[in-house]
């Protein structure tokens, strides 16, 4: 990771803003699309606020409710060489996209031998832990991982999040990028000015050498904390943030878990057949008898996401589970 | 009695039930705006205050049989339809009294008893549903007609056209009820279509489609009431564009930045509730004093709803285990 | 040369223009089917025999710089619009000649350089890229117009009227083609759709639409010149239906159980390729002789091309690692 | 499996007829709706020949072009107690119909606390293998499996094929059953009548002791080839077909792997992210430090699915890559 000199704090609504400002200010090929993006109301969790009125709504424009649409106008203009980020408000209703992103956007250039590209980017969020219910809370970026052709990103910090975004929306290629609403208030150090994060290269959050968590999203803020919980205990976790699970930086992962021999897969996605199922395999078939202890996998349970408060907390993970989880990769008394 | 004495008769009636479900409707929007405002509970609600019209004509001319499918912003609907007030406001509050004991919430409220049959809080996805409950009616040679309720909106989605297009192609018994509110969310509805009658949307599918006054509840219930005779004699769909308006916005906190001050203050002054009370005062199909006591009545009712939800436990937490698959072996746990 | 003279001078070079397209198309399409039946090469193709108008004259009223997204059913769009016979016949026989070097196939032939920008399999789904197309058109200030093709079934999708909706609500040079050829695959329009004309979908949206007989290529023409200028003008876009008909069934070797003899017979009497020319003969546009001429042409290009392509090398197992992600770093094998 | 006394030869296509057939004949709530499923055509397929005919065209329903709302009618009717089985032509396409088999089907028993249920069947299938293309060649059932809620069925053989039908048609809740064309011609024998085979039940299509590959639908046929091949060079392979990804019988899965301690996951999905990797994590946690080799996986390539049958064939994968894998599991010469 690049960081400039200057930085300021920044919560991560903040910093995606300022990635997408300084994109729209920078490239006149950049342009936003998507429902209720423009001002006033500036997105419904304010992100894009500002930015039509600075840029004027030819470049962040309204759409209707046409999920398949927006993505599929972002895709027409990506082939002609526009670098289109488009919203689609809330994950679960990337069903409704999904045809486009994935039967065209992720197959343009292969199936036309290159002579077009999609450099599209798709901004969507995660809802979950707001007792929206079970089609509002919904994380399913192992979909796209399992489609070949498109990238994954999913952010854990301010910074992070306007540096991958910035990398996305000029990388040639369709992007996938999750944000997660639960961290939008999170504050963090934000350089200025231009600040990019290169897609694919997994980040050490914190270093440790007893047991690795892997991570990526909202988990990495839990890992943090289960690390200090478990630094109390006397036990040293290293946090790795994927920060992009495709492509997926597994040399990052099997470096630490190679040295610390212990390993927590941790996301708020469904555990099963889930992205942790696919770097759990990794970790086990490329370290095949050199782990201590078999690889703990931390994700949601499985099952829809109900909307009480209390039930819902019962499906996500959290820093206590991942704690836990730490503590049995390393046969430590709970 | 005479004819002209039964029809006074039943004028008066419908009045009252017209009067008294909007009044309810209304009320128990105020209350749960009231305890979001007051702190009294923390949840997110989607009022339907100035829309009670609709759901007041909808719930009055459909039978208990009849089947609603409706929204996030349908609690209006729900009650006209006759959801008891605890399983509405036990889900809203995630209670274990609610409709679905907490799991489904605001935006996934069933009630099957009194024909609610699907929620949805993804706009549009309620359409293609509906055409499916009314081809169960057929086939079970019940007369029953669906009623399916959404927003302007919700006619620029795909779902939308194609639920329209499969209940015209089998002449199936809906009725779509679009709630014109003019918004869809913080954006006006001129800058999401190029039309100005939703109700041209039909044209597209070869399905009536008349565009009435939704703040006038005798002519919703006139509306849904030809609409599901016709559906009922097997004559196929009929779309309804109710042009209404939404008082609080999107949401309940809404600042309604987006909002022209006159837009929202004319709409006010034609606040369907006081309208239609004025007119059975002036008609004297309701005195002042019963319209004050539908009133007080229906606060009555949704504090006493209330109190009864928020003294009601939390779901258990083993309601993760059970109603999820019918049979769990093998399930991941 | 007066006006006149001028004017007579232009109507030949049209309709020599017209009914070049229209040969091209057909023998292309034929010779296909031909080599299918001989088993000379094992694929499948969905043949565009009777629609030979509809490209010749959107392919004739479009400039080489006009975007054009088609369908599995576009070979003829394509011809139209100019793609060299050997990137098409490359492309459907697999060959590392064709458009995408066989990494796409036929339902996925893009042609930049001539402006095809995609080929959809998916039913529906060009349209909202249309609408992209056509936005970015109009970001980079350019007056090309973007023509999308589809086929009467794909009114039905959710896609389509998504499409029409965006390009409609932002006032977009897009020229919706729908080829109404009155049958999805084995299916009758009338079993999924209960309006007559296809052309009225186009009010849903608030846009012009015009029925216009898809076997006429100057009525094409024209309808396409007139939906272009308008695009260029930034007045919007237009739906265009043109019915037609499919006389070899929805995929080569299709035995048409479905179709109705009488039907198939009448289309097949009422033949787009020579009603033309005779209309051209008889107009003197086009003499007999010339119009021979044309023909052979069309047949020994396509020859020509063929045996090119089948002279061509198989794609080269390297493809799977070129042209997929710009950068393949960290990309799974 | 209940092999009931007397059986015929019917191919995969038939015995899906013949599955269809019979519930509808048993039960009058069960009908199908799709693309020309009704004759003269029967399905693009022939899969539902002669039903139209035999049932009326109440029973069986062509739709239009709408594959929402074919899911979403199909939703409304289960909804009310009908057993709908509906079908998407091709898996591709059954992007479009996710919304509504996402976010209403596999939520509705949960949301509502089991006041409605939505026992419908949704048969699609993978058109893989027979150079299509990208957009009607891909297996995605990894993504369902991801989706609490809905069971996700996918047979090997004709026998299966109608036992396993039968079993989703009359399951309470939704299923997605994934044929593949490219078995449809497949013959086996298949038991008369009513022919229930339970969903959730591995079963062992070969014994063998020296390793275990796991595979399900086509991969299967593939691994008994595989299986032939290594039986000639002395090793023994145990073929478990899961025939159901969810419930998934991890149970039979660890018990032969337990005893060969060598496991190969084969599928036609793509291997990256896909049910491989659940059920590899799964075996390499449960069995861990009982392994003798690392769990191999073998999927599809990484890449959108090239038209070219030459290219098309070296994503998929064969009979040869499984016994490769096998005998890397058994650190066996090539
Ligand atoms: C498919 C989908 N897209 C976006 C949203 C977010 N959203 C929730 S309500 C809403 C506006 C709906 O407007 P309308 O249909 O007019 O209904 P209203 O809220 O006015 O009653 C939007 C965009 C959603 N829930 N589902
Ligand atoms: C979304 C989708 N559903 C189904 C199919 C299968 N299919 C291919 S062509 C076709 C019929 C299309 O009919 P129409 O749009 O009239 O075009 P035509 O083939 O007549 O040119 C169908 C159903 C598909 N390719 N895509
Ligand atoms: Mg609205
Ligand atoms: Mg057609």
């Amino acid at each position: 990771m690049t960081i400039a000199a200057e930085t300021r704090t920044l919560t991560m609504a903040g910093a995606i803003n300022e990635a997408l400002d300084e994109a729209l200010a920078a490239d006149p090929r950049v342009f936003l699309l998507g429902e209720d993006l423009a001002d006033p109301a500036g997105g419904v969790s304010g992100v894009t606020s500002g930015l039509s009125t600075k840029y004027g709504r030819d470049r962040v424009l309204d759409t209707p409710i046409s999920e398949a649409a927006i993505a599929g106008a972002a895709i027409g203009a990506a082939i002609e060489g526009r670098l289109p980020v488009a919203e689609i408000m809330i994950m679960d209703f990337i069903t409704i996209a999904l045809d486009q992103i994935v039967n065209v956007a992720a197959k343009a250039r292969f199936m036309s031998a290159g002579r077009t590209g999609c450099p599209m980017t798709v901004r969507t969020a995660s809802f979950g832990g707001l007792g929206s219910g079970a089609t509002h809370s919904q994380s399913l970026e192992a979909w796209f991982m399992h489609v070949p052709g498109i990238k994954v990103v999913v952010p854990s910090t301010p910074a992070d999040a306007k540096g991958l975004l910035t990398a996305a929306i000029f990388d040639p290629d369709p992007c996938l990028f999750l944000e997660t609403v639960a961290l939008y208030g999170t504050r963090g150090e934000v350089p200025s000015g231009t600040h990019v994060v290169e897609i694919g290269q997994a980040d050490v959050k914190r270093s440790g050498s007893d047991v690795s968590i892997v991570c990526y999203g909202r988990a990495v803020v839990d890992a943090l904390q289960a690390a200090e919980e478990l630094a109390a205990e006397g036990m040293e976790a290293e946090v790795v943030d994927l920060r992009t699970l495709v492509p997926l930086d597994i040399d990052t992962v099997l470096e630490s878990v190679g040295r610390t021999r212990r390993a927590v897969v941790a996301h708020y996605s469904v555990e099963f057949a889930g992205p942790g199922a696919e770097i759990a395999a990794q970790i086990n078939s490329r370290l095949f008898g050199r782990l201590a202890a078999p690889v703990q996998r931390v994700g949601a349970r499985f099952r829809p996401i109900p909307s009480a408060r209390a039930l819902e907390a019962a499906v996500f993970p959290n820093a206590h589970l991942i704690a836990e989880a730490a503590r049995r990769a390393t046969g430590s008394p709970p | 009695m005479t004819t002209t004495e039964a029809a006074a008769q039943s004028a008066e009636d419908l009045a009252r039930d017209l009067y008294t479900k909007m009044t309810l409707a209304q009320a128990c929007d105020e209350r749960l705006r009231q305890g979001i405002a007051r702190g009294e509970f923390a949840i997110t609600i989607w009022p339907s205050r100035g829309q009670e019209a609709i759901a007041a004509g909808l719930g009055a001319a459909l039978r208990t049989d009849d089947r609603l499918v409706t929204t996030y912003r349908g609690l209006h609907d729900m009650i006209g339809k006759g959801v008891p007030l605890e399983e509405l406001l036990g889900e809203v509050l995630g209670r274990a009294v609610g409709a679905g004991r907490g799991k489904g919430g605001t935006m996934h409220i069933t009630c099957p008893e009194v024909g609610v049959m699907l929620t949805t809080g993804i706009v549009g996805a309620g359409v293609p549903v509906a055409v499916g409950l009314a081809l169960a009616a057929r086939q079970q040679g019940s007369d029953r007609v669906v009623a399916v309720c959404f927003g302007d909106g919700a006619t620029n989605t795909g779902s939308f056209h194609e639920g329209m297009n499969l209940a015209a192609t089998w002449q199936l018994p809906v009725i779509f009820v679009c709630q014109n509110n003019l918004f869809a969310e913080m954006t006006p509805i001129g800058d999401t279509m190029h039309i100005e009658r939703v109700a041209d949307r039909a044209l597209a599918h070869g399905m009536p489609g008349h565009r009435i006054d939704g703040n006038d509840p005798e002519a919703v219930y006139q509306a849904v009431s030809e609409a599901a005779e016709q559906g009922r004699a097997g004559e196929g769909p009929t779309f309804l564009e109710c042009v209404t308006f939404r008082f609080k916005g999107h949401y309940m906190g809404d600042p309604q930045h987006y909002m022209p001050p006159e837009q929202l203050a004319a709409a006010e002054a034609a606040d369907p509730i006081p309208r239609y009370r004025q007119k059975l005062i002036e008609a004297a199909l309701l005195s002042a004093a019963d319209a004050d006591e539908i009133e007080q009545q229906a606060a009555a009712a949704v504090e006493a709803a209330l109190k009864e939800v928020l003294s009601a436990p939390e779901p258990d937490g083993r309601e993760l285990d059970v109603d999820f698959f019918a049979d769990m072996k093998g399930i991941p746990a």
